[in-house]
């Protein structure tokens, strides 16, 4: 006994279809591919002690960029949550920056700021090095992936009532234990997700690794080596682990959100 | 004991404006007002959740407007219960004592105690998204509490219950607030809870309270037409007085004389009568303490209760559906609204 | 008056402080540091013919791959927004993960998919070629783009009460009148800010396009080239041009959203 | 005319369970029940919003269960006023009759007639988040009855309006109802707004139509107790029926003996009586048509017009501030309720 009429709602299915397709045939065919007819090159990648050192590499510097990002970026996003202020759009905006910046003027910018003799590669060179160092990766990491953290940390401060803070306030407790007691607990769906979305990006990055770091290697670089050396067959095994890495971290984040 | 004085605060759509009031301990204080009236405002800056532009609060004797929130001692009740979502009934309810690293013990002790009191002991693990309204706002109650404040400050706590709901929590705060010797503001826009819970009441209008009083005072002797609109005096009528007679002023109204209570000299005044002072009847009831008025039922509304009659007079009385009933009242028909001069108040009329 | 201690607050400030500085000196320092050291580079920059081709090739490439975007990804959008299903949620994650996929492994995955034996560039070779050309570009950017545009569609679409849907229909709207005369107008904020995003995002890619179509050059490629061939101060000016171009679609399209 | 027959829905939280009714052409017609009770949800399905698992929906004489909404020809206006954000009061108004490629001339005149009829001809060029909500609603209400609908259908209408606008806006409503002889079905939580309005009320509870008649009948004569503690009726006695006398039952309850008009033979049952149906004297009213009761006042709530009388013996009545002053009732005070056979409602007690 069905109303007549979803003409419209049929045509959308079939034009959604097409797009979705699309994304899960490029990331479902290499899988495919790899596995029906490469088996052997993607154990023999799993083994080879390069491969492995690179992929932990970029997995362990990405969560040292999400470590950064949590220490800044926590206070950054309650602040956005909690308070009006003049230029606070503005500062939104600038947070949103590296998101729209292309990556490869991102990563040209980072090596004219951290190179040997950037503005502030050369101060630090004593100390630290940046340029083709593990510094360099974590802070190409961290400048593309802060937003993607900042963001939904933010809205997840946002969705905690302030009578809930103001309650615990007048129940006896500082702003700090309000804010850990309170707040923090409430809103960790939030906080777990933005640490899964950021150390996503930070794996996800090339353009300004390649520029800034390429060595030591990580696996986005690995792949493009291999890549110009062999070819698709010498890259896609290892693209297909990195790929399947990904979706386990990105998986398994995703089902602590709500 | 809370005293604030020549309180003001500019909050963008909201402004306070010289507040200055006194609560006495154990009172049972309502601030009753319209919605946007800044009530809800001048409740948190009690609380200290924000600070004055000027002005001083005072709790227990003590200046504590540039106190935090949490040196304060007062207990905080939200309309929208404001329970911790991430901790169960006992965990909210001993949020407040653990802070203060009272003895495990004692605070075990101590939150069975008042969850007995308020008939929630067997909610005590369950989380506040399982709990219903009424069972939240009786959380709420008991974690404010706990921690036995100075002061329990409670924004608008009923309205966000049905009205069964309603009429179970108001009785449970009256009781509470008796056996717990609490100094209580409560804040609302509802007169009926205002009425039945006050000791005393204060009417707050765009940022100023404009009226203090007990809540006979406030309801039946407003001090201006637009109170006493607010407060439900529907009948607002325009008159003069023309002169005295044993003490009873005779006022002037359009072509009839009524006979009133009244402290003013001669001049223009107003005179409010509430819809249930009215009494109707079908013959005249004159006496010096009593005022009659014929009119003609032009509306008959009922709201189930009551029904309230409009006459062509201008008058709106409200009659038990039983009298109705009785005098067999009909649209179109003669009646005598009588009114006594006790339930006449008398204002002087504003020069515009 | 003030309530004493804020001190949480004040601590805050300071540790966003560092995270804002971080991400406005990365990108100003090339801006500042191409203006006043080389601006005679940034001008002949701008009038070099093959940046400016370059570039156009860019926006126009990407702005192609938004527009398949909006004709797919908008009925998609409102599917979600509108309908509860089995498996919605692993419609969404699939939506989702071209963002979370490393570009590099997009790269490989595109590559592995659209090149002349690929899955889809096999059947397709005799009509339309993908391997470096214009087509590749736009597959490429509309793979990494799409999320863009979806998401802040479909949360467009979720804004948009659908009690305004059912009275349009009950004043005689059939489906497709009330989804273009009321969702739509009423959403466009929403639509306006995918297209900016997607847009952006398409420009911004480097690692697919650099393996799918190295050749026709976007202007990440061209930067990428002359930063190997000529170092910082032949590639800056380039990085500096787009990034300010990017600045601008990135702002005016922020400045409709609410 | 609305016919619904046999109609079944399974709706997640809520569902539809055998719902029939018939609306007469032109009547006001109103739904009354408690949250979650399925109102809304059978309103949409009237209107084509959603389909039905089972059963028909015939408007006018034509079956018009798979029609889609915009063939059915009905208005429908939400609680939530749904102006299209997007357009300005007149292009809300127009949006409908635009649709219908009606001559643009024709349009104006109609429009302009419509807003000159509700009084907002004043707000024609200014968008709805700008108006109150009244006026809002006015606009919803324009916008609906300009094409003219066969039935117009709403949904609470009033439920997130202040109570003076409420008052005005329910005229408004009925008004409109009658020049444009709408058929009108109205969903309502409220009891009041329900009594006020309507022809005749259809009693909603889990998702059934458990009651339907006359507003007097609903609210003098529930069917069961549910039906009867939803709508008011706050005295519900248990007793016995030993017999009749004269056509009146004689029925058993405690160690009195009540005289009520039953239809019943001997057995169980069930007594309701409106708390403002009794009258509280401090003399007996004995009479074959009279039932009196001596209770003791135990509580008294004062709800501003009418005062709430707890007495010992269970009974609460209701009485207007007047009488209680004039009898001078106080708690503690021996008093005698009494109230007449006819407004007494028996059932059949159910066995559980």
């Amino acid at each position: 006994m069905r109303i007549k009429q979803e003409k419209m709602l049929i045509f959308f299915c079939m034009l959604s279809f097409f797009i979705l397709s699309f994304i899960i045939i490029v990331l479902a065919e290499p899988i495919f591919s790899q596995f029906l007819f490469g088996l052997n090159d993607f154990f023999s990648t799993c083994r080879d002690p390069e491969v492995l050192s690179c992929i932990g590499l970029t997995i362990g510097t990405s969560f040292l960029a999400t470590g950064i990002a949590c220490l800044f970026g926590i206070p950054l996003a309650y602040i956005l949550a909690r308070k009006e202020f003049f230029g606070k759009r503005m500062v939104e905006s600038v947070i949103d920056l590296p998101i729209m910046v292309p990556h490869m003027v991102a990563g040209i910018a980072l090596f004219s700021v951290f190179n040997r003799h950037g503005m502030i590669g050369a101060p630090f060179s004593p100390i630290i090095r940046f340029f083709d160092a593990i510094p360099g990766i974590v802070v190409a990491m961290l400048f593309v992936s802060a937003p993607f953290f900042i963001n939904p940390v933010r809205e997840g401060f946002q969705s905690v009532d302030p009578h809930l803070e103001n309650v615990a306030r007048s129940l006896g407790a500082s702003e700090w234990k309000a804010f850990y007691k309170v707040t923090v607990p409430i809103a960790y769906r939030y906080i777990l997700s933005g640490i899964g979305m950021s150390w996503g990006r930070g794996i996800s990055e090339f353009a300004a690794v390649l520029l800034l770091a390429y060595y030591p290697m990580v696996a986005s670089t690995l792949i493009y080596e291999r890549f110009l050396m062999y070819g698709l067959a010498g890259s896609r095994p290892i693209a297909v682990l990195l790929m399947l890495i990904c979706l386990g971290i990105f998986l398994s984040f995703r089902s602590v959100r709500r | 004991m809370i005293e604030i004085k020549n309180l003001y605060k500019d909050w963008g759509a909201f402004s306070l404006k010289e507040i200055n009031l006194e609560i006495k301990r154990g009172e049972y204080f309502v601030i009753l007002g319209p919605t946007g009236a800044g009530k809800t405002l001048l409740l948190e800056m009690i609380a200290g959740f924000h600070s004055p532009d000027k002005g001083e609060i005072w709790i227990d004797g003590e200046d504590m407007t540039t106190y935090p929130p949490e040196e304060r001692n007062v207990g905080f009740i939200y309309q929208d219960y404001s329970l911790f979502p991430h901790l169960n009934v006992i965990g909210n309810i001993r949020f407040g004592p653990e802070l203060k690293g009272i003895f495990k013990e004692d605070i075990e002790r101590e939150s069975n105690e008042i969850m007995r009191l308020l008939g929630i002991s067997h909610l005590s693990h369950r989380y506040p998204n399982t709990l219903s309204g009424g069972e939240q706002q009786k959380v709420a109650i008991a974690r404010a509490i706990i921690t036995r404040p100075s002061v329990l400050l409670l924004d608008e706590p009923l309205s966000a219950l049905d009205r069964r709901t309603q009429d179970l929590l108001r009785e449970e705060l009256k009781w509470v607030h008796q056996i717990e010797e609490l100094t209580s503001v409560h804040v609302t826009h509802d007169q009926t809870e205002a009425m039945i819970l006050a000791d005393r009441i204060a009417v707050m209008m765009d940022g100023r309270i404009v009226q203090v009083g007990a809540p006979h005072d406030i309801f039946n002797k407003p001090l201006n037409e637009d109170i006493a609109s607010f407060v439900g005096v529907e009948n607002i009528l325009e008159g003069e007085i023309k002169g005295k007679r044993d003490g009873i002023a005779i006022i002037d109204v359009g072509d009839i004389e009524l006979n009133a209570v009244s402290d003013y000299g001669e001049g223009e005044v107003k005179i409010f009568v509430r819809p249930e002072d009215i009494l109707i009847s079908k013959k005249m009831q004159e006496s010096s303490a009593r005022n009659s008025i014929r009119g003609k039922i032009i509306e008959m509304t009922n709201f189930g209760v009551v029904i309230h009659l409009q006459l062509d007079n201008g008058l709106i009385a409200s009659v038990t559906k039983l009298s109705a009933e009785d005098l067999k009242l009909r649209i179109g028909e003669e009646v005598y609204a009588s009114f006594k001069a006790t339930s006449m108040h008398v204002v002087k009329k504003r020069r515009l």
